[in-house]
């Protein structure tokens, strides 16, 4: 397979995934499918190299704080989009002023809270004014979905860039350039000449891409060989199964993705909207809960090992990642502990067994969601001390009704926007009260709001690590949430294809230029 | 004339219909029936006494040996082996049965009453009240039944799954595909026995419209309603699985459903893990085959032409000119002369 | 043109015995029947319905479904029908003998032009080029006498009328020149003066071409008309065969007595009615419908001019009356009585019935009157709800209008109805189709009278039954309307059986009335020229007679 | 209405014989006119039944964002976009775009609708045509043979076999498809319409229609034609056999039906064999009702489509529709399903009037 346009020597690689695109252009999507095409083709200032969670300089020759709120980007000279134009600072400004001004709902816009304005002082000069001083993590943002760099001579600068414009244009600078676009059908890439940053030439030419809508049939075609690298999501079954397969390998890599459950403080079992309402029960039963769940189980059964336990806030993998709820709550090992969650109870006062509405959803948290809440429920209910009634619903309804705090029990997942512990912290628990934190649990605790703004703005490495551990520690002992499972990254490629393990890093950006066939 | 049944004696007979069939058919055609029946009434046990039958809950996944584990093969404690979620195939393919039955009751008992009732006014009525429901009718009735179905069930459950939510916005799904079926069928034949003589001569003696229809119309143009039950219940089954492979349907922690599990065990099939698909597969198949047997048998045996032996003078209604053969009658839908009346 | 020479036999049926399997056991339609045909002769078959008369023609030619078994022998020249192969069977079929369906619109393909028809039994029994084929057909076509035939091969069927369908139809049958054709009831469905054509067209069949013929009929007018030798089924025995005039003279089997006393004959009627005029001549009063210039167009759908089935029709119904409507197939006569019924409305003219203006009636207004008006309907089989007993469709109209609370209420009524129309009581919890047509329409009668209606209104309440069944039934009516004094408006198509009830005849052409008066003015001496060749047309049961007669028609025609 | 053999065996005088002679009045011409017109309601209704249905729900904005947004970002966007005017005005103003053949544009990729009909419209056509191709290879000569030797075994047979055809759901039986010929034998590709060298190659084609046979025959080359239709090969069946399973049904009871008629005796007795009584005197008049069915065939075809394209990755308007659905973006969904119902009632027209051409009693 394989094929199509130039071949230099390098053999071509054709990749199978069932991601969606739903925009090309970077100002619009904020969403897996998207960023993994805008990924190989869009120059980042900032980017994760091969095997290392951190952000470095990309096209970017260096940054740094040149005042406390204002972060001076240098560009490397000469730089070229793979169509020809110059890529300069103005370019810089440009996108980031796009993006601010569109503010696309499906775009990431939000994610530049702290970004006041840019300034281009000259060809290869950005200077970012951001609103809160030395924000650390301003580099990782730079990182993320909205940190692409477009053409300014192809992006309209107040509306959305179609699909076909942008291919058309060639206003690529990243590791390719693509030759040619079926929507979320088959996307063709070339290796970008012009390209020249942190993560290097692509090692091959030619880049396939097949888009997938049935894991089955992705599976399939990577075990006949249709395809070299079959790339997000195998079933856990075909998973299991292609391990299992001499032709294929299967490679497992940290992913940044985790799943959860919350309890909402107001609604939750002696919750502080409750007629019985009672802090010290409402811990107990949340601990209780959390002494309760196998995550092994989870992992093991009903992801066949496509996820592994998840024993903190932060997952492993990135710098401060414990596994403070390890040594908390189970048996110590991680494995449950009912004894532990009776004697949690009693100690509280709490009759048992607690009655807990769960929510799950499986349109948005994928169709295992079902079996893995099964499975959750009848943990809980192992020991006698719980009766959960298990509830699903349709993603739309979910959302508004846990919003609204209709439910006192439910399932979340999150895909970090950066690779950064901070991503899988402020969103959660940083909660002042102006403004109310994306779980929406009613969480709140002055301490842990001062330590996560503390940390973001702690430049020393070992420092901020420090600090991350704590406030991990901290939640853990409150429970906000039960982390449960941490997504691994699974690849499947036939033998003979190499570079897989390398790209497949705490970055978890999946890019193809580390790949190569021969 | 030597045997004349009594009248009680025939009205029992037309509250038997199937029995009635039975009793006429001959041959291949009887065997085609019986086999049809036997489908069926199996079905049907099984959805009555699945508390019985079902070795496990339908959303069982532990027993006091521990979690039973996934994906087991056939054998030992699972007869059928269980899924990729950890149930038991067995237990869920049985208890799915029962969910089927519900939700072809619900759909059924809903349209046909609505059916009747404006298929009866409309033909008999006629003039632009017809020819407007006519024009509803067939444009619904032409239009692709499963689009329709997760249309409805996306606005009915609002996206709840739990039983009666999923149950019902299934049914109520599948009866807006089947009141135009009924509308049409018992329209056509309110239509052809309007113009008999019975009915005229009813209206010279002075009987009143309400009288005509419910009296002498009614009675004589349901006699096509068995079919087209059986018929739309195997529809049923199939738009309800179409649901629930295309997610659409009723989360297995509140009941077990064929087209459901089916679509969560694809990748099994894939993997070698055959039992969890083939059985609710199979489920399917055979239940509507039976039903649909059955409802093809009552409609060859319900036309002279189609039947194996003449049938005994007069009580040879011949077959409704609407008969609702899955994806449309076998008879001519009308016509010219339908389409006169139309527009 | 047949092989044979005149008088060789065409065909030999000896000892035939048929039996169907049905559901409710065998019924053996046909019981050791033995006839034979010869070349240039026609033998009709006559029997009442059920008789047996079909079952044996199409034996002739092995027809029958399998659910049959025939024993005995059928010889077709030198083969055995009963028990040749399928493959001679197919060569013999058309060639040896050839078939005359009774309803010719339903004997042709609709969607096969009639000369493809024609060129598949030719193409059946040999090579034929397209060409020759056609070439054969309008030979045929314009044989049988279809005007401009080398057009009219290309056309479908229903570009023809009834009468020239069935030409075609023999024309199908001739083309393969076959010693025997067996023409089942082949002008039943035609009216008197296109059957008078159709039957020199068979005559010429059997002079010109030299077939042998079996002409299957319950009218023995026809069997007048055309056979050479009769043979009476009953019951599926031939129980009499003679040459046509001895049959008539004197018949032996007291069945074919029976029959042909039933067969009703022109002029007979005369007598009452004159009694009967004589009687209302005492009470006079005004009449009960009153015609003027009437109308009634049926819409045409969609802006398509309407179709006017009566046009300008006036006359009058007195009390105690009969007036006889008479007139061919689609002339108006049932409109006109469904009009007067309120079935259908009137659109033109006017029309008063019982004093009640018909034109824009309301449903509303007309309901009350109904009570005064009875109804009789043509078909007996389907003038009943199959669901409810004799007994309770009987009952309706007490029901309906408040004499009677439910059907078991009314039942004391309804057995003195059933006695009135002659049916014993037990019928009364019957169902209808546990009835025959005969009885059938007499409980219909029943259902007419319960009311004691001023006016009845009966439409062709003979013409789906056998003629011995047919007299009774008209004997019943007479004595029905001597007993309840009705006025009534009696509808046929048959003019003797009109002229037996009617007072005054009215006869009906084309939606116009072209005639009217009293039976004796109107067949006695009737002055337009339809009703001339109508009368000419009705073939009487004499031969002697009847052939005088084709000679007036003859001359009719040729006048024009 | 009229049964089949009413259809062809109408007494004179009988209300189709009247109403039958003023369509011959009326012509040919005149029945297609109000053939024609008949289609506008049709759709219209569909097309605010789907409308109103889609309404209920709540404005697409929320359905597809709900989730994302906060409460006033969505208040913007539902008011830029117009959902919180009153329903009638939204409706009137989408009638008047789908007139203009503007559907709007999606909500979770922002393309216009019109072309997302176009991109995929072809793949479904060229789906369906294969699919029907194998229904009448399948269906019509089995149903005349079971009609031919109808009430022995072979017509039992014929017949349960058409009932399987129908009975096992379309994701079914690609599923076992899959197994056997993609899996098993490894014979047929088992997803896709294309290699990806394939569509590539495509992909450069300067006028490229979506309908891949087209496009594989203007590059010409035999390999990529054999490629486009082995592709084909299972999907066609899927859904082809459904149809199939019915048009075997429908053609066995015409043909049966028309087998009774008198003109069939009459025919026989002429000494027409048996089998050509079947092919042609029975098979011709039966056609009428049986085309006049097949038009609502294409309705199961285009339920079916939903199923077997979601199946077998075939990306055409039904796949693309599932899509939509479970991303929950009404907008597509209506644009989409609008179509449809645009495609089901001229198919219905365009098979009405060939029944009629068919019809000599109508034709003129
Ligand atoms: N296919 C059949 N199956 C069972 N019984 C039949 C069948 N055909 C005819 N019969 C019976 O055979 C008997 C003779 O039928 P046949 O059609 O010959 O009567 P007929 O003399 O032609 O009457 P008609 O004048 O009404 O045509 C009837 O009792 C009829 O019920
Ligand atoms: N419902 C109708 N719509 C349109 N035309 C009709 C309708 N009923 C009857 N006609 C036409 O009106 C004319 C008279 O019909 P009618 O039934 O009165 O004839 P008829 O004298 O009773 O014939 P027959 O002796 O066959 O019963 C016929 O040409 C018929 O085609
Ligand atoms: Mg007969
Ligand atoms: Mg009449």
């Amino acid at each position: 397979s394989g094929g199509g346009g130039a071949t230099t020597g390098s053999k071509p690689l054709t990749i199978g995934t069932t991601d969606k695109v739903t925009v090309l252009d970077p100002a619009g999507s904020y969403d897996n499918g998207s960023f993994a095409v805008q990924n190989q083709v869009f120059p980042f200032l900032y980017n994760t190299p091969y095997g290392s969670p951190d952000v470095q300089p990309d096209i970017a020759a260096s940054g740094d704080f040149t005042s406390p709120t204002a972060f001076t980007v240098k560009l490397k000279p000469g730089l070229k989009f793979a169509n020809g134009h110059d890529l300069t600072s103005s370019d810089v400004k440009f996108t980031f002023d796009r993006d601010l001004k569109i503010a696309d709902a499906n775009g990431p816009s939000s994610l530049l809270y702290n970004l006041a304005s840019v300034d281009a002082p000259d060809k290869t000069t950005v200077v970012f004014n951001l609103k809160t001083a030395n924000d650390q993590v301003f580099k990782q943002i730079l990182s993320s979905p909205a940190g692409p760099i477009v053409d300014e001579e192809v992006f309209p600068a107040d509306k959305l860039a179609t699909d076909q414009e942008i291919v058309k244009a060639h206003a690529f600078a990243g590791q390719y350039d693509i030759t040619s676009y079926d929507f979320n059908n088959l996307i063709a890439y070339k290796a970008n000449p012009n390209y020249d940053g942190v993560l290097g030439k692509a090692k091959t030419d030619i880049v396939n891409v097949k888009y997938y809508a049935s894991q089955s049939n992705l599976k399939l075609d990577v075990q006949k060989g249709n395809i070299d690298v079959a790339f997000r999501s195998l079933s856990p079954t075909d998973v299991a199964n292609l391990e299992k397969d001499s032709k294929v390998t299967v490679y497992h890599g940290p992913g940044g993705e985790i799943r959860y459950f919350v309890f909402n403080f107001q609604t939750q079992p002696f919750g502080t909207k409750t007629a019985d309402a009672d802090p010290a029960k409402a811990l107990a039963v949340r601990q209780a809960a959390a002494d309760l769940v196998d995550r092994d189980a989870l992992a093991k059964n009903v992801y066949k090992g496509t996820y592994s336990p998840l024993y903190s806030y932060v997952p492993d993998g990135l710098t401060g990642a414990t596994t403070v709820l390890k040594d908390l709550y189970g048996n110590g090992k991680g494995g449950p502990d009912a004894g532990k969650a009776k004697k949690a109870l009693a100690d509280a006062g709490v009759t048992t067994p607690v009655k807990i509405d769960l929510q799950y959803n499986t349109d948005h948290y994928g169709e295992s969601s079902s079996d893995e809440y099964a499975a959750i429920k009848s943990q809980l209910e192992a020991g006698g001390l719980f009766t959960v009634n298990l509830q699903s619903t349709e993603y739309v309804q979910y959302s508004k009704d846990r919003k609204a705090g209709v439910y006192s029990v439910f399932q979340l997942g999150w895909f970090p926007d950066y690779s950064d512990a901070d991503n899988y912290l402020t969103p959660f628990f940083y909660n002042p009260t102006d403004k109310e934190a994306f779980i929406i649990n009613h969480y709140d605790d002055p301490a842990v709001d001062a330590l996560i703004l503390k940390q973001g703005v702690t430049s020393d490495k070992a420092e901020r690590a420090k600090l991350i551990e704590e406030i991990q520690a901290k939640v853990a002992a409150q429970l906000p949430t039960v982390p449960l499972l941490q997504g691994d990254q699974v690849a499947v490629a036939v033998k003979g294809v190499s570079g897989v393990k390398d790209t497949l890093d705490a970055s978890f950006k999946f890019r193809y230029a580390a790949l190569s066939k021969g | 004339m030597a045997s004349i049944p009594a009248p009680q004696k025939r009205g029992l007979l037309r509250r038997l219909p199937i029995v009635h069939q039975l009793r006429q058919s001959v041959g291949l055609q009887r065997g085609m029936l019986v086999a049809g029946l036997i489908l069926t009434a199996a079905f049907l046990l099984t959805a009555i006494f699945a508390p019985l039958l079902a070795p496990y809950g339908f959303s069982q996944l532990r027993d006091s040996a521990g979690n039973f584990g996934t994906q087991l093969p056939p054998g030992g404690k699972h007869l059928l082996g269980t899924t990729v979620g950890g149930y038991d195939v067995l237990s869920r393919v049985i208890w799915g049965s029962q969910t089927a039955a519900l939700v072809i009751i619900v759909a059924i008992i809903l349209s046909i009453f609505i059916g009747i009732a404006i298929g009866l006014i409309s033909g008999y009525i006629g003039g632009w009240l017809d020819r407007v429901l006519v024009t509803i009718g067939d444009a619904v009735y032409a239009f692709p039944s499963l689009l329709l179905a997760i249309v409805m069930s996306i606005v009915i459950s609002g996206g709840r799954s739990d039983l009666f939510g999923g149950i019902l916005s299934a049914a109520i799904s599948i009866t807006v595909v089947f009141i135009p079926q009924y509308f049409r069928v018992i329209r056509a034949e309110t239509i052809r026995i309007k113009s008999e003589a019975f009915v005229e001569s009813a209206k010279v003696i002075g009987a009143g419209s309400g009288r005509i229809m419910f009296r002498h119309i009614l009675r004589n143009a349901t006699r096509t309603l068995p079919l087209i039950f059986t018929l739309n219940a195997s529809e049923a089954i199939l738009t309800l699985a179409g649901l629930g492979f295309l997610g659409f349907g009723i989360e297995p922690t509140s009941a077990a459903e064929w087209g459901y599990d089916l679509n969560k065990s694809i990748s099994d099939v894939t993997s070698g893990i055959w039992w969890t698909s083939v059985f609710p597969g199979l489920a399917i198949v055979l239940v509507v085959l039976g039903i649909t047997l059955v409802g093809e048998s009552l409609n060859d045996l319900a036309d002279p032409r189609l039947r194996t032996r003449r049938r005994t003078a007069g009580e040879a209604p011949s077959v409704a000119t609407e008969s609702a053969i899955p994806g449309g009658s076998l008879d001519v839908v009308g016509h010219v002369d339908q389409l006169e009346e139309r527009a | 043109m047949s092989s044979l020479a005149k008088g060789e036999q065409a065909v030999g049926i000896t000892d035939l015995t048929v039996t169907f399997a049905t559901d409710g056991g065998d019924v053996r339609a046909v019981d050791g029947v033995t006839l034979s045909v010869n070349a240039g002769e026609v033998l009709a078959i006559v029997g009442e319905s059920g008789s047996g008369k079909t079952v044996t023609a199409k034996t002739i030619l092995g027809l029958l479904p399998e659910t049959a078994t025939a024993t005995g022998a059928v010889l077709l020249g030198h083969d055995n029908v009963v028990t040749i192969s399928h493959k001679r069977l197919r060569e013999i079929r058309g060639t040896s003998a050839a078939m005359v369906f009774q309803e010719p619109s339903t004997a042709l393909n609709p969607v096969y032009t009639v000369g493809w028809q024609i060129a598949e039994g030719l193409r059946a029994h040999g090579k034929y080029s397209r060409a020759e084929a056609k070439a054969k057909a309008i030979e045929i076509l314009d044989k049988v006498g279809i005007p401009d035939a080398e057009h009219r091969v290309n056309y479908y069927p229903h570009q023809f009328s009834g009468g020239q369908k069935q030409r075609v139809v023999i024309a199908m049958a001739l083309v393969l020149d076959p010693e025997l054709i067996v023409a089942d009831e082949p002008t039943t469905a035609l009216d008197v003066t296109v059957q008078a054509e159709i039957l020199d067209l068979l005559r010429r069949c059997r002079d010109e071409f030299n077939a042998a013929i079996v002409l299957i009929t319950h009218n023995m007018g026809v069997v007048a008309d055309l056979a050479d030798r009769v043979a009476v089924m009953y019951e599926g025995e031939v129980v009499e065969e003679a040459d046509v005039t001895s049959l008539f003279g004197n018949p032996q089997h007291d069945y074919t007595k029976r029959l042909l006393a039933a067969v009703p004959y022109l002029g007979s009627g005369t007598v009452h009615t004159r009694e009967r005029a004589a009687e209302r001549a005492l009470t006079v009063s005004e009449p009960l419908v009153v015609a003027k210039n009437l109308e009634i167009e049926y819409p045409g759908r969609l802006g398509r001019g309407g179709f006017r089935a009566v046009n300008g029709v006036s006359f009058e119904i007195g009390a105690r009356e009969v007036l006889g409507l008479v007139g061919e197939s689609g002339s108006g006569k049932t409109t006109i009585g469904r009009a007067i019924g309120g079935l259908t409305s009137i659109t033109g003219g006017s029309l008063t019935v019982l004093g009640q203006e018909m034109l824009r009636v309301k449903e509303r207004q007309f309901r009350p009157l109904r009570s005064e008006i009875g109804f009789v309907f043509q078909d007996p089989a389907t003038s009943f709800n199959p669901l409810l007993s004799i007994a309770e469709c009987v009952a309706e109209p007490l029901i309906v209008h408040g004499k009677a609370g439910d059907a078991r209420a009314a039942r004391s009524r309804v057995d003195e109805l059933l006695e009135a129309v002659q049916l014993p009581k037990a019928f009364g919890d019957r169902f209808p189709h546990e009835l025959s047509g005969g009885q059938r329409q007499r409980a219909s009668l029943a259902r007419a009278i319960a009311l004691q209606p001023r006016l009845l209104i009966a439409d062709e309440p003979t013409s789906a039954l056998d003629v011995s069944v047919q007299a009774r039934v008209l004997e019943l009516f007479a004595e029905l309307q001597k007993e309840f004094g009705f006025a009534a408006l009696f509808i046929s198509h048959d003019l003797a059986v009109v002229d037996i009830l009617a007072d005054r005849i009215a006869v009906l052409y084309r939606g116009e009335l072209v005639e009217e008066g009293t039976g004796a003015e109107v067949l006695g001496a009737p002055q337009h020229p339809y009703t001339k060749r109508l009368l000419a047309s009705l073939p009487v049961p004499n031969p002697a007679e009847q052939a005088k007669r084709r000679a007036e028609l003859q001359l009719l025609r040729t006048e024009g | 209405m009229t049964t089949t053999a009413a259809e062809v065996t109408t007494p004179p005088g009988a209300p189709e014989q009247k109403s039958r002679s003023k369509v011959r009045g009326g012509g040919l011409g005149r029945y297609i006119l109000i053939r024609f017109l008949l289609i506008f309601p049709t759709v219209f209704i569909l097309v605010t039944l789907v409308f109103l249905l889609m309404r209920t729900i709540g404005d697409p904005i929320t359905a597809s964002l709900g989730g994302r947004l906060n409460a006033e970002q969505l208040q913007e966007r539902i008011h830029a976009a117009g959902y919180d005017r009153p329903v009638i005005v939204q409706y009137v103003e989408y009638l008047g775009q789908i007139f203009t053949g503007n559907f709007g544009t999606t909500i979770s990729d922002n393309r216009p609708i019109s072309t997302v009909l176009l991109t995929y419209g072809g793949a479904t056509l060229e789906l369906a045509v294969y699919a029907l191709i194998v229904a009448f290879i399948v269906g019509i000569p089995l149903g005349m043979l079971a009609a031919y030797l109808r009430d022995r075994w072979p017509d039992a047979v014929l017949r349960v076999l058409a009932i399987l055809f129908y009975a096992t759901p379309v994701f079914f039986a690609g599923l076992l498809l899959k197994l056997v010929f993609g899996v098993w034998l490894g014979v047929l590709p088992i997803a896709g319409r294309a290699t990806t060298s394939t569509e590539l190659q495509m992909q450069l084609l300067p006028n490229k229609t979506g309908i891949y046979l087209i496009d594989a025959l203007q590059i010409g080359d035999p390999a990529i034609i054999g490629d486009v239709l082995s592709h084909a090969v299972l999907p066609a069946i899927a859904l082809g056999l459904l149809t199939a399973g019915v048009f075997l049904r429908l053609v066995r009871t015409n043909v049966i039906g028309t087998l009774s008629a008198d003109y069939v005796d009459a025919a026989r007795s002429r000494g027409v064999s048996e089998f050509r009584l079947v092919r042609k005197h029975a098979y011709k008049p039966a056609l009428i009702p049986i085309i006049t069915v097949i038009g609502l065939q294409i309705a199961l075809l285009l339920g079916g489509a939903v199923l077997t394209e979601t199946t077998f990755e075939w990306k055409g308007l039904g796949f693309m529709l599932a899509q939509y659905l479970s991303a929950r973006d009404f907008v597509a969904v209506q644009g989409i399903v609008a179509l449809l119902a645009v495609i089901v009632a001229i198919t219905n027209f365009i098979v009405d009037i060939v029944a009629a051409l068919i019809d000599p009693r109508v034709r003129y």
